[in-house]
């Protein structure tokens, strides 16, 4: 789901990076309130730890495999604004120093994952939580895949890359299925966590 | 060569072309750029061959990425759908090549310097920092505990109906997070045995970029900056 | 001779291109127990990597109890062959202990009932019975090893492999995990240790193994550990017992006892049949 | 006398209930070599961290070099102690060497050119200057372990507190680290190691300190190492020449010498003037 350099146009580029620019500056104030001096060793191990999990390669179907975005998770084990921070550094990290994702795409790529992921899941998981919490944090996951790959094929096809009727339903397809082992995989680790922290009060 | 120019300039003007290049559209432009420019770094001393191989997986991914565009154009039936394809891919393609190979010839002190002095948030930086030093951490982390699982003979699942060995994956994932959270703990108590004080300062020994560095910056940044007023028809009326 | 393991001419390359092993080979004998000593860095964890079948040999090849370790072997390996990690936590990671220790016997389908027993024996066997229900990571260090330990013998494997056990355990913990290997040496087991400890290493075991630089410097009864060129070239240390012995008799001291107790005893006798005995000094 | 460090009835409870120190009172003389034993979990760690200010006293008092520990001196305090993590990975978090191991200078604020001579005396001291500019992870664990040392030695504190230096470390690691405590200490530090390790306290320290149970079971002088009740009941072991000389003297072996060399000589003189020296057997 990284959009590489040269995918999008000038205007697609520009608009997505000044949105994401907005909200990551957003989200950077809200966390120093909420985290003070721990912020960067907290922020900066958890990132790596994204980092790592999205390295965990999941059967799909038929052979094929998916891997974890974290997006969910992260919303759900740091907060929306938190997890916006800790997905973009993973994105400038895999841009910069693995060539994953290009660079003016960056802000597109931020745009897709690292702020409509959390916060959508964050918002799906608080209007689902009332009925049950695992249905919660397993939609949360599937649906913030979901919208990644709808920005994703709208922004290309904005860009003229490719027209938006024949890649949305491919796209969202594809998705559909990976969120399945997103969200059985989010809402095992999201048990066990809650499950320590349960402990560890006590 | 490329080694000895200073960060700040090399980053800035790779991505300005990386930028400039992503909106050719002419595939003999791109192609010949991309010539130039490999050719440049061969000659003037640059590990071509290792770098290479470093780049071989992030370019064949955007190979895979042109391929689904072909692929979808032509099913929408766009008559140019397979030189669209070859375009966006030289242009993703020499993205790679430009940005590797100039975060590739500097230290990784220099880097960051090199993002904050750009404009990047400094705060962003310093996660970024603490993300690639950690990353390696975590990811060893990881690798260590998929071969424990292995060494204990789980076999991975085919798909996503076997929900145990998804379950598994999760719980992997889980105990991963914990270590994490512990170790960001210690890190955090580390640094405030070090004079950690709420603000990291930086330290990164950097002087003003000279003549010399601005010099290839203009060098490195005119020729896509020709090669497109050539694409925009800006000497037409050479050929004409 | 019955052979546990038979490594012929291995080599190991990753993927960074570090050359980890550049032509291993050695024998271990069967129910014996064998330490690994080296250097950090001398290739020791990859050769137990390769010994339980979850690295296969990109040159040589290993023959675990007579089965050739490769791809199609390698499943039937893991379930002979078990492997103790260095750090448990990278080994301990389901929400109970007692889950964890019934994932390798599930894995190697194992039913219901056999679980069952498994799992409780084996935590029997490391003491940790009434800790069943709780969650590893509210355990502390050394418990944890335990359960990894636990891990690892309920699948029951013909041969155990140590990585490091002793870093991180207090005295008594390293007690309660001699215990254990003794008791599992004595029901037939044969244990394979790497570790950095010279003087556990010739107390414990039968046969010694040194590795520097992904190849054997060595390999024989503990007599080795008193040799100067092997340990001066290995960057290992005498252990305790062979540096008094040498200070004592001179540098011709394969002889020296193998623990303290056997030390004293020596000495002792020397001491008392001052008249009778010769002391043999250089 | 003057004393580095003074803790008065010390007591510590985590957020999680657990109580890692229940009155803890012991002082440490300025200049000194002190080895802090005991099992895992009997709060060494915990109570290394009130040494250098990171955690402060819920109740009770620690004064370091006269100073009370408090929110106030909390800076300072962490200034003059400098604190060596178990795992360097923890330590060592800057992406460069350079940069980790001026992070201590720069906080502390340093002048630039302070920080440059800091840095290079520092990694000077523990042999690393060709890798200043490298990345943490291309160093092997025993590097690393260098360069969290000479973080913590660039602040130039007067006291400096290991926590489990040894792990993981090879023979050759271990013998270079005692080195530069050895180096450290004669130039007027304080040492302060938490350790399981009873032979290398027996052999380093002028001073121990016996924990258990968040509580100071001992401290003394290195003869405390031979009795039986503490060892006993803080789960320690004798160390080995101690070991050795109770198995000869019998359980009175209060002055068994330090070292194996030392004890080595001690016999000799015994086997040889057999005639003339009377053995104090029991």
């Amino acid at each position: 789901m990284h959009i590489p350099d040269g995918f999008l146009d000038v205007k697609t580029a520009v608009v997505t990076s000044a949105a994401s620019l907005a909200a990551l500056k957003c989200s950077m104030a809200k966390v120093k309130e909420q985290l003070g001096e721990r912020d960067v060793p907290a922020l900066g191990v958890t990132a790596a730890f994204i980092f790592a999990a999205q390295m965990v390669n999941f059967p799909v179907m038929a052979g094929t495999s998916g891997h974890l975005l974290g997006a969910a998770l992260a919303s759900t084990l740091f907060g929306p604004y938190g997890a916006s921070l800790v997905l973009s550094a993973v994105l400038i990290v895999q841009c910069l120093f693995f060539q994953d994702g290009g660079i003016t795409a960056l802000g597109a790529n931020i745009l897709n994952i690292a702020v409509a992921g959390p916060f959508v899941a964050n918002w799906v998981y608080g209007f689902v939580k009332r009925w049950s919490d695992q249905v919660a944090v397993f939609l949360s996951a599937w649906v913030s895949v979901i919208v990644g790959a709808l920005l994703t094929s709208a922004e290309l096809a904005l860009s003229g890359t490719v027209p938006m009727k024949a890649v949305v339903a491919p796209m969202v397809l594809v998705h559909a299925a990976i969120g399945i082992g997103e969200g059985i995989i989010t809402c095992a680790a999201v048990a066990y966590v809650r499950n320590f922290f349960r402990g560890e009060m006590k | 060569m490329i080694e000895k120019v200073d960060g700040r300039v090399k980053l800035g003007t790779s991505i300005l072309c990386v930028a400039i290049l992503s909106t050719f559209r002419t595939f003999e432009y791109l192609a010949a750029y991309l010539g130039f420019y490999i050719l440049l770094l061969s000659l003037t001393g640059f590990p071509v061959i290792k770098w290479m191989r470093r780049i071989s997986l992030p370019a064949l991914f955007v190979a895979f990425m042109s391929a689904a565009a072909v692929f979808v154009n032509f099913w929408a039936g766009r008559p140019t759908a397979a030189m669209d394809g070859a375009v966006l891919f030289l242009r993703a393609l020499s993205a790679i090549v430009l940005i590797s190979s100039a975060v590739y010839s500097m230290s990784l002190g220099e880097f960051l310097f090199s993002l904050k002095a750009l404009g990047f948030p400094e705060p962003l930086v310093n996660l970024v920092g603490f993300t690639i030093r950690y990353a390696n951490v975590l990811v060893e982390e990881l690798s260590r505990m998929n071969m424990a699982r292995r060494a204990r003979g789980c076999a991975e699942g085919r798909s996503f109906w076997n929900m145990a060995a998804m379950a598994v994956l999760g719980h992997t994932v889980a105990a991963l997070f914990l270590r994490s959270y512990e170790r960001s703990e210690k890190v955090y108590r580390a640094m405030l045995s070090r004079g950690y004080g709420g603000n990291m300062k930086s330290l990164y020994p950097a002087g003003r970029p000279k003549k010399s560095d601005f010099a290839f910056g203009a060098l490195a940044a005119g020729v896509p900056l020709f090669l497109k007023a050539v694409e925009m028809g800006a000497f037409a009326w050479i050929t004409r | 001779m019955d052979y546990a393991v038979e490594v012929q001419n291995l080599a190991f390359r990753y993927k960074d291109g570090t050359e980890a092993l550049r032509g291993v080979t050695m024998k271990v004998r069967k129910g014996s127990k064998t330490a690994i000593l080296g250097p950090n860095g001398a290739g020791k964890s990859t050769l137990l990597f390769h010994l339980n079948g979850v690295y296969l040999p990109q040159r040589g090849n290993v023959k675990i109890l007579g089965v050739e370790v490769n791809r199609k072997t390698e499943k039937m390996i893991r379930k002979m062959v078990g492997l103790v990690f260095q750090d448990p936590d990278d080994q301990v990671f389901s929400p109970t202990v007692w889950e964890d220790v019934a994932f390798g016997p599930v894995n190697f389908g194992s039913s219901r009932e056999e679980v069952e027993l498994k799992v409780k024996s084996a935590l029997e066997a490391v003491g940790m019975e009434e800790f069943a229900g709780k969650m590893p990571f509210h355990l502390s260090y050394g418990q944890r090893k335990r359960v990894a330990i636990a891990g690892v013998l309920a699948v029951n494997p013909e041969i155990l492999l140590l990585d490091e056990p002793h870093a991180f355990l207090d005295p008594r913990a390293r007690e309660d995990l001699y215990d254990i290997l003794e008791k599992e040496n004595r029901e037939g087991k044969t244990i394979i240790v790497a570790t950095h400890d010279v003087d556990f290493a010739y107390e414990w075991s039968d046969e010694i193994v040194v590795m520097k630089d992904g190849r054997i410097l060595a390999q024989g009864g503990i007599e080795i550990l008193s040799r100067e060129e092997i340990v001066e070239e290995a960057g290992l240390e005498y252990p305790k017992v062979v540096k008094l012995f040498k200070a004592i008799y001179g540098p011709r001291a394969e002889g020296a006892p193998r623990t303290i107790e056997e030390a004293a005893k020596l000495l002792n006798s020397l001491l008392e049949n001052r008249t009778s005995s010769k002391v043999q000094k250089e």
